[in-house]
């Protein structure tokens, strides 16, 4: 439905997007993943017509986008900054897409009231933006954008602003307007998990460029780059030389176990990740895994975080258990996983 | 409580220095003009101070409430052009960048830095029968038109006299504006012409309101160009009061005409601020 | 966004309506008859009769000094005067009076001040013409910081004020650059109308002072001379000429700045 | 006329004796009040080199109107001479405003014609010296107009090849002249049925003219913008050098203008006022109007000095200038004439 | 150090703040947390100084805060919609409150430099912020804010606009700021988990009153009341009566095992509330427990959450298991929990 092909966007020296290519299918849930700055706003606002990439194409359904003026483009977004009307009302911004469709008054004020309803607004309808809240002016944008039920819909970080309730209620809401009215969406989100559980697919960006592409469980469970494997979630990163089909080999630690997802060289650099929660902890006179000690237990509401200083490894070891962790402070432990739950891949050049 | 201290400390520093020159300068030199309003003329000139309401009375002489009355729409019709031709290229000017947005700007003031009465002349060298547009016209076997000395010259004259008074305010007010607002109203379907509509213009209100104050009021009491441009053929509000003080030396009637002037601009003074505050 | 192409006829239009004035007259000043009226051919006869005046130079310039008097006053107390009626009072009356100079006819003001600085046995000079353009001045700037002013967002200067600035230093580092597009628009607008303005000077200013205006008033009883013109034509050359010099400093010093 | 007059004795014997013949001029400093180009622009050089006063300064003015506001504001409007015309000069001196000339002082007033003390608006030159004088006629351009204008109706009513080509004077004396002229009248009438009838004969002639006009005729007859215009002698330009242009006083008569110079009565440097007037009426010096500006002055003896073309402007002598009717100040009725060219030149 | 008492705040019709007493501590880490629209921006803006209270007192260290000018108040508010000033380079914006205490030149561009490089700004110094990304932006606010070392600092949703990874980096720079400097910080935050990870004690408000303040383990585990419990995390409720030490009376499901945290009459309409990580999922035969069945499982990065259709209870019951869980959609299970694993309060009236 929507093909990006080799777009790129120059602000002075800085590269904002740079040859990025991407398709989106026909009601597909898009999430755009990347750390701040690398240019997710840039693409949606080229896609909405708001900026000229230097080059390359946009193209919905086989038809040039770039060439049509952003008024006539079948896609809303919601600007990370909102770009609420000042002087309108709540209803009225809402209001304002479907006024310009020319509906009839009547199918205006319900749609308009419905949507209110659902971004929990209805007794603000009558108030201005600056008599809201922020995160009330963000389900306002919220609103104006989806009320419109565009073929698609760009989404600037838009529960950013939300507490965990009301964006529950919201993600719900997004979910039930790509099933029942098969809009698609491109969302950008820095919120890892909204990214994971709404999304069909999820693009990593990294510097105005995409990393990686893939199901968000493939994302997590076998990222394809150190980039990837590092940004999305926590990730424990253990460096050596690809060794065989079931490990790398490591200076400090011998033979570390793994899985590699593409085929490596023997000998060459290699990088090993694993996840906090595939991590087992063991008492510090266990057989197996690597010896350390707990330097730090924090506990984030419903699991518990471990850090574990393993010396001959730079960076503690992070480990995740579910519930309050009974181990304390101070503690020997030993740290293993198995070979199918850790993902080898080449390291960075 | 200080918070209040601080913003009465705040409403004395800000408005005092301005509102004392204002008091000094503009009020009492003011009230001294109106108070003449309610004396006569000397025999050859200067005020006789006997009390009377004689000028009022006057006022009601159909002669001009006529001129008046006429005054007004030749100054509404200016103010609407002027705001037609100036929106436009005020609302460029803010998007040009900067280093180009202060050479516009100055460059629209720049032709009003030479004088009013060469700049009319040149109008009327422009404009006249034997002038320069007809000439050309009658290169193409066309014309002459009757180009000047009707009301048509007068608001062509008065809008380019004017035209900066209606840009310079424009400018401020849409300069302001955030480029994201129209972004987002395109991206809601709105045609430039609809976003224009719905959202630069409302947001730009004070900005309109101000210039067409400042278009409106000069033209209204204009009397050079009605001379100049309209041949004396129709005179404004201007010229009568102008006649008033310098060919009847009559200060008492032409302190009387001006407060009538005053009195109409200050309602639609109030009329703007109530728009304004409505939008 | 890309802006429509039509968005520039009027844009050009403007500037055409303009300058097409300024370009006849410029033409008319290389007049050889004596009339601004009819070219007759080329001469620069006006140029050479301009420079024997030395009225028209001494006109030139008390005009500058009234005009950059009057719009130093003007700016500063039309913008302080403009912020206060926006942030620090809610009064009708006083917005009114800050109107008042720019609705009152030329002529009610002018000999308002004259019988005024009659009643105060004021010496008349080119001060006294400076503070009588001051007040119709401040009016102009006033009107065009509040439009500017008017719906603008506080949080800046909140943000300056809890980073620990006074309102002093709030007012000069955030509220006035924020303004400064209008305070520019207002300072240009009252000098291009202290610069042309006649009525008012004449009879504020010392007997022996003369602006521009006031020459040039005089000399057309007779109608307009290519002399005048030649004198615009002057005018606008040496205006154009700071522009473009002011313009080329200003960059200078900026890029000095981002050093 | 009367009444005027026997202010102005009143004010003339009041002041008389003050002024001393020696007093030293070098203390004292002249403001100039005059319209531009109406004196040489040597003027203040050579006062103070010839009467070593301190100082000399021209302030200038663009009509009688504006300067009379500036010199009848309360308060001293610092202008020691001014140069206005007749009847202004008598409006100034009704209101006590002006110094009475002493002749003791201005030796030079013999210079002047005998005509010239004989002005209606000041008999015996009481309070003003007359500096220049003319009249109204019809400036028109010989070769396009198809008659020649003889009198005030061909203006009035213009005939067919004119339409769009007559031009009116718009100040409002001498926008009323024509017509009062045409029909008969006084220009100094008060009378409101006669004004009224002037009102229905401008009112009907309005759709016919280009234009109102009191500064720049010469150059519409120099276009062919215009083909006739009412117009006062020294500014009808007969002196082009294409020589198609002619000045016709209308056989209904006209008036008679002057340029007077007055001395305020706030002046503190009277002595040296006088002076000025006194060097002006030198013949030397008043000749420069004639010869320069193309203007009569009412001076015998700086006339005779100049060359006079046969038929030209200048060419007319006093004696003929004295059949024009003064006009004069009417006091209250004035401002009938002033709501008279509000009500033509309205919509 | 920071007393605020009885602080009420209106806005025409909305109550922002109705009554509000809170203390603060010397170098307390306090986060604020509630719905959107609750009121947490009014207060910090009362306390910094640019709203004043209808009623009530703010005192700092005994002294009267209201009656200081805000620029006197030894305070930095981090804006919610960061306020930068645009007319000025992200240097410059930063440098803006050093200046004001005329420190040395030479000190703040130090300073300067040291923040622009711990918010990962320091190629950006010179760029103005309408040319920065969304979440740049933010991170120059906060420089801004913490490069003055108040001796408070409110932070207004500071780290919203950023990904997990630059999260998780200025998170260790607050804490450092706390420790180190002995910042007292107040933090508006709709992230749970950085409130419960950085906060010391954290208030939740609800329609401008505060309705609990407490550690953040307390207040997860034991909520006071439904809206807390409800409100902190995802939470499972029952509804019943109170019925003495273990456990309330359901009429669906009998007794319901748990602890009440305050004395119930016995009779008295209570919640009994229980944590998805606290249950336990067994097969469906077991003998204990509600039985149901698997509703959708989905995927977050580390842990899965199942919802299971409970017959008899309104909503899905929520449970999270470690890892990907093996348990399909649709399959028969049986859910329990450990009596101390769940709290009893009473229900709202
Ligand atoms: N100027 C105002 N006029 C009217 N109501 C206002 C105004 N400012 C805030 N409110 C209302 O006061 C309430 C509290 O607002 P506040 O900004 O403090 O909320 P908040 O807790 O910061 O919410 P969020 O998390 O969405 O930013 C909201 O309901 C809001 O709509
Ligand atoms: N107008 C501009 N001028 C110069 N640089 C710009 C401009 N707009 C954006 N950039 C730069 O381009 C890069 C990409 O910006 P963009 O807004 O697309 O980032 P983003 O991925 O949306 O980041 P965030 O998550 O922080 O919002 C950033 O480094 C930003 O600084
Ligand atoms: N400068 C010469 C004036 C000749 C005519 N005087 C009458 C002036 C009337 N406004
Ligand atoms: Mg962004
Ligand atoms: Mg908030």
């Amino acid at each position: 439905m929507l093909k990006i092909d080799g777009v790129s966007r120059r602000f002075g020296e800085v590269t904002a997007l740079d040859e990025v290519s991407l398709e989106i299918g026909q009601g597909e849930f898009f999430a755009l993943l990347g750390p701040s700055g690398c240019g997710k706003t840039t693409l949606l606002r080229i896609i909405a017509g708001f900026e000229t990439p230097d080059a390359g194409t946009v193209t919905l359904d086989g038809e040039d986008l770039l060439a049509k003026q952003p008024n006539r483009r079948p896609i809303s977004l919601m600007f990370q900054s909102y770009a609420l009307f000042p002087h309108m009302t709540v209803a009225k911004n809402v209001a304002y897409g479907l006024e310009r469709e020319r509906l009839p008054r009547q199918e205006i004020k319900q749609r308009v009231g419905e949507v209110l309803e659902t971004v929990g607004l209805s007794a603000h309808a009558s108030r201005k933006p600056a008599q809201l809240s922020g995160g009330q002016r963000q389900r306002v944008a919220l609103a104006r954008s989806i009320v419109k039920r565009p073929r698609l819909l760009l989404l600037d970080e838009p529960l950013s602003a939300l507490d965990k309730k009301v964006r529950a209620d919201m993600q719900l809401e997004l979910k039930r307007l790509q099933h029942e009215v098969g809009i698609t969406f491109v969302v950008v989100t820095h919120d890892q998990e909204e990214a994971m559980s709404l999304a069909d697919r999820i693009a990593v960006f990294d510097s105005g460029s995409v990393r990686q592409v893939d199901e968000p469980i493939s994302l997590y469970e076998r990222p394809r780059t150190p980039f990837v494997a590092d940004f999305v979630g926590a990730n424990n990163l253990f460096q050596g030389t690809a060794s065989g089909l079931d490990g790398i080999k490591s200076a400090e630690f011998g033979m570390l176990a793994g899985t590699p997802l593409t085929d490596l060289e023997p000998g060459a650099k290699a990088l090993l990740a694993v996840r906090p929660e595939k991590l087992v902890l063991a008492e510090g006179n266990a057989t197996r895994g690597l010896s350390g000690s707990v330097l730090d237990v924090s506990f984030y509401g419903g699991v518990s975080h471990l850090s574990v200083d393993v010396p001959g490894h730079v960076k503690p070891v992070l480990v995740a258990v579910q519930g309050a962790s009974s181990v304390r402070q101070g503690a020997k432990v030993k740290v293993r996983w198995e070979a199918k739950d850790a993902v080898i891949m080449a390291a960075d050049q | 409580m200080s918070r209040s201290r601080g913003r009465r400390l705040g409403a004395f520093v800000f408005l005092s220095p301005g509102l004392t020159y204002l008091l000094v300068l503009l009020l009492v030199p003011l009230a001294l003009m109106m108070s003449y309003t309610v004396f006569q003329r000397g025999r050859f000139g200067g005020v006789v101070y006997e009390f009377t309401m004689e000028n009022f009375a006057r006022l009601a002489d159909p002669l001009y409430v006529g001129v008046v009355v006429e005054s007004l729409k030749i100054a509404a019709v200016t103010t609407v052009i002027a705001l037609l031709v100036g929106y436009p290229t005020a609302y460029l000017i803010a998007q040009l960048p900067r280093k180009w947005k202060t050479i516009a700007l100055v460059a629209v003031v720049l032709p009003f830095w030479t004088n009013f009465i060469i700049r009319v002349y040149a109008w009327v060298i422009l404009l006249s029968g034997p002038g320069l547009i007809n000439s050309g016209l009658k290169v193409f076997g066309l014309g002459p038109l009757d180009l000047l000395y009707n009301e048509g010259a007068i608001v062509a004259g008065l809008v380019y006299s004017y035209l900066p008074l209606m840009v310079l305010p424009l400018f401020a007010a849409i300069e302001k504006l955030d480029p994201q607002l129209r972004e987002a109203s395109a991206n809601l379907g709105a045609a430039p012409l609809t976003t224009f509509r719905k959202v630069t213009l409302p947001l730009s209100l004070p900005g309109v309101m101000t210039g067409c104050l400042f278009v409106f009021v000069p033209s209204f009491g204009n009397f050079v160009i009605p001379e100049l441009l309209g041949g004396s053929k129709s005179i404004m509000v201007g010229n009568l009061i102008r006649q008033q003080f310098l060919s009847a030396r009559d200060w008492p009637f032409g302190s009387t005409l001006a407060l009538a002037v005053i009195a109409v601009l200050i309602v639609l003074v109030v009329v703007q601020a109530w728009v304004a505050r409505r939008a | 966004m890309r802006r429509s192409k039509l968005l520039y006829v009027p844009f050009w239009a403007t500037y055409a309506f303009l300058y097409l004035p300024i370009i006849v007259l410029v033409v008319m000043s290389f007049n050889s008859g004596d009339s601004a009226y009819s070219y007759e051919g080329f001469s620069l006869k006006w140029y050479g009769e301009l420079a024997k005046d030395e009225r028209v130079l001494d006109g030139v310039v008390n005009t500058l000094i009234v005009a950059t008097g009057a719009t130093v006053i003007a700016t500063v107390l039309g913008t302080l005067l403009a912020v206060g009626l926006v942030r620090h009072t809610k009064s009708k009356v006083l917005e009114a009076v800050s109107l008042m100079p720019a609705v009152l006819p030329d002529l009610v003001l002018a000999i308002g001040l004259l019988v005024f600085y009659g009643m105060i046995q004021l010496t008349l000079g080119l001060y006294s013409a400076i503070l009588a353009h001051g007040v119709f001045a401040m009016a102009f700037v006033a009107a065009v910081v509040r439009t500017r002013l008017s719906g603008a967002d506080t949080s800046l200067e909140e943000a300056s004020r809890d980073l620990g600035a006074g309102p002093v230093a709030t007012f000069m580092k955030i509220t006035l650059p924020q303004l400064m597009p209008g305070i520019v628009a207002g300072a240009l607008l009252a000098f291009t109308l202290s610069l042309d303005e006649f009525v008012i000077a004449f009879f504020t200013i010392g007997n022996s002072d003369q602006t521009l205006p006031i020459v040039i008033y005089s000399m057309i009883r007779f109608g307009v001379t290519p002399k005048i013109n030649a004198l615009a034509a002057i005018l606008l050359l040496v205006s154009f000429t700071a522009v473009i010099a002011g313009q080329r400093l200003t960059k200078i010093g900026e890029s000095r700045a981002q050093d | 006329g009367g009444e005027s007059s026997s202010g102005s004795n009143g004010s003339t014997v009041a002041a008389a004796d003050q002024l001393k013949p020696n007093a030293d001029l070098s203390k004292q400093s002249l403001q100039i009040t005059v319209w531009d180009g109406y004196t040489p622009e040597t003027l203040p050089q050579k006062v103070k080199d010839k009467l070593k006063v301190k100082d000399v300064q021209i302030q200038l003015h663009d009509t009688n109107e504006i300067a009379m506001n500036k010199l009848t504001a309360p308060g001293d409007s610092g202008i020691d001479v001014a140069f206005v015309s007749g009847q202004y000069a008598q409006a100034l001196n009704e209101q006590g405003l002006l110094e009475p000339i002493h002749p003791e002082l201005i030796p030079n007033l013999a210079n002047l014609y005998p005509e010239a003390t004989q002005l209606s608006y000041d008999k015996g030159n009481k309070y003003s010296v007359p500096y220049t004088w003319g009249t109204t006629g019809i400036c028109y351009r010989t070769d396009l107009v198809k008659a020649k204008p003889t009198s005030w109706n061909d203006l009035l009513k213009p005939p067919a090849w004119a339409e769009k080509k007559v031009t009116m004077m718009t100040t409002e004396r001498w926008l009323a002249l024509p017509a009062l002229k045409a029909l008969g009248y006084s220009v100094n009438t008060d009378k409101d049925d006669e004004i009224a009838k002037v009102r229905e004969l401008l009112m009907a002639q309005k759709p016919h003219l280009l234009t109102y006009d009191d500064t720049t005729f010469g150059d519409r007859l120099k276009s062919g913008e215009a083909v006739m215009v009412e117009a006062w002698d020294g500014w009808c330009p007969t002196t082009d050098p294409k020589g198609n242009i002619a000045f016709q006083v209308p056989k209904e008569g006209s008036d008679l203008w002057v340029d007077t110079m007055v001395i305020m009565k706030s002046s503190k440097n009277k002595e040296a006022a006088h002076a000025l007037i006194n060097y002006i009426l030198d013949p030397s010096i008043h000749s420069w109007a004639a010869e320069n500006i193309n203007y009569k002055v009412p001076n015998k003896a700086a006339m005779e000095q100049v060359k006079i073309a046969k038929g030209s402007l200048l060419d007319i002598p006093p004696a003929k200038l004295l059949d024009g009717e003064s006009i004069i100040d009417l006091g209250q009725a004035s401002t009938k004439y002033t709501r008279l060219s509000s009500d033509v030149q309205a919509k």
